[in-house]
């Protein structure tokens, strides 16, 4: 099983994925997706501007799907990450796992999103409702924790 | 010391996030004395040129480094390097 | 936020619950899914069946759902469980949490998971692809020491 | 005993899975003794009935019990019940 992993301007589509995945096939008993949306900070948010290290994104996405590849008995991964400018409610981070038995499939999706979140090659800044550009958004010590676990 | 060719080598850098704000420019290749070893040495080096690099550097814990795209300590060696990498903490996902 | 449980012999559409949930709204960061499969056990099996005990499964996923609304800050949550004839590749069970923050996401489908694997009466039957209709699928300890790890 | 009318009420059952195929019905309303007072009172009380219900409580301790929806443990007592059901271990999910 080869882990699909993309890097993106466009929006995706969590179903096509998930049908890509399941298509004709009669061994997976677990489907597990996550998506990462924008959300408006209570109003205070107009857009989130992704940056992102063209290469080393999918370089380093890819590394750490092989990893859960390695890992967990999955019969298929996704991990798809947009960059540019995304407003709220729409989708920036797509991970979809599948397998025969859903613990594997849950777990493969959060390390992969626990990862994700700390080791992949994007940078968000604020674009702010009043028409200024915010900062640049601090990384959490929330996340090293949880990507910590996996060790 | 580092006037002469062969004391220095063109290293390409590549900057991301306030890391690129600050130093002002997305890349660049420059003559990096061959003193300068290892990630640590380059960020020392890098501090003196300007202002800029002194501020993204200012809190040189904090920055990230990869070397041909993969992440990499202060300690690593810049041996072989195509392209090095300066950023802040990555906040995807 | 109430979450919606539906009990029905027909399909369902992930894409839809998905879309249901989080339609207009800028306060969801983290979508998370699971969809369980009827798979086919390496040909052995030509379908499911699932009974169920009318009105006490709504109820008690019910109740599953309404204390994972308690434990976690969702914003929204969905649970559907098929009954009937199910054939593999086919999809039997989906839980769609969704929150501000991917853990309580993640860990609120799991939970649902875990509780409605040894909680909702449900009871399934292996149709054989011999034509035969094999013997009840038995509990197993696996998903009792899953649930039991909320506690 | 049993045959007096103020000795018996009446309680609706319903089965499912094997525990319905042993027995042989899916529901049925029986006349059960007051002294059947638990959810274990009346299991033992079904199991002196007939051979299906000997057949599926044999492994008492396996069978589920539910009084109006509620899953309820063996010593549950049967007071203003509507509806019992037994039932295996789920499988659902």
């Amino acid at each position: 099983m080869f882990p699909v992993v993309r890097i993106q301007r466009e929006d995706f589509d969590l179903n096509a994925e998930v049908k890509a995945l399941s298509r004709d096939r009669v061994d997976i008993g677990a489907v597990v997706t996550f998506a990462g949306l924008c959300r408006d900070e209570g109003g205070k948010l107009a857009a989130l501007e992704l940056e992102h290290y063209p290469g080393m994104a999918e370089a380093e996405i890819g590394r750490v799907a092989a990893e859960a590849v390695e890992r967990w008995p999955l019969t298929g991964l996704v991990a798809i990450h947009r960059y540019g400018l995304i407003r709220p409610g729409e989708q920036i981070v797509l991970v979809v796992a599948t397998s025969r038995h859903r613990r594997a499939a849950f777990e493969a999706a959060e390390f992969l999103m626990d990862y994700l979140k700390t080791r992949a090659p994007f940078w968000k800044r604020e674009h702010l409702s009043d028409g200024t550009i915010g900062g640049w958004v601090e990384a959490k010590a929330d996340d090293d924790t949880a990507a910590a676990r996996w060790n | 010391m580092i006037d002469s060719l062969t004391e220095t080598r063109p290293l390409k850098l590549v900057y991301f996030a306030w890391v690129r704000e600050r130093i002002g420019v997305a890349e660049e290749t420059v003559e990096v004395p061959h003193e300068a070893r290892t990630v640590a040495d380059l960020v020392n080096w890098l501090r003196g040129r300007d202002e800029g690099y002194e501020m993204a550097f200012e809190n040189a814990a904090i920055v990230r480094a990869a070397i041909d795209h993969v992440h990499v300590k202060p300690e690593a060696s810049l041996a072989g390097a195509r392209e090095i990498a300066f950023f802040p903490p990555m906040t995807g996902g």
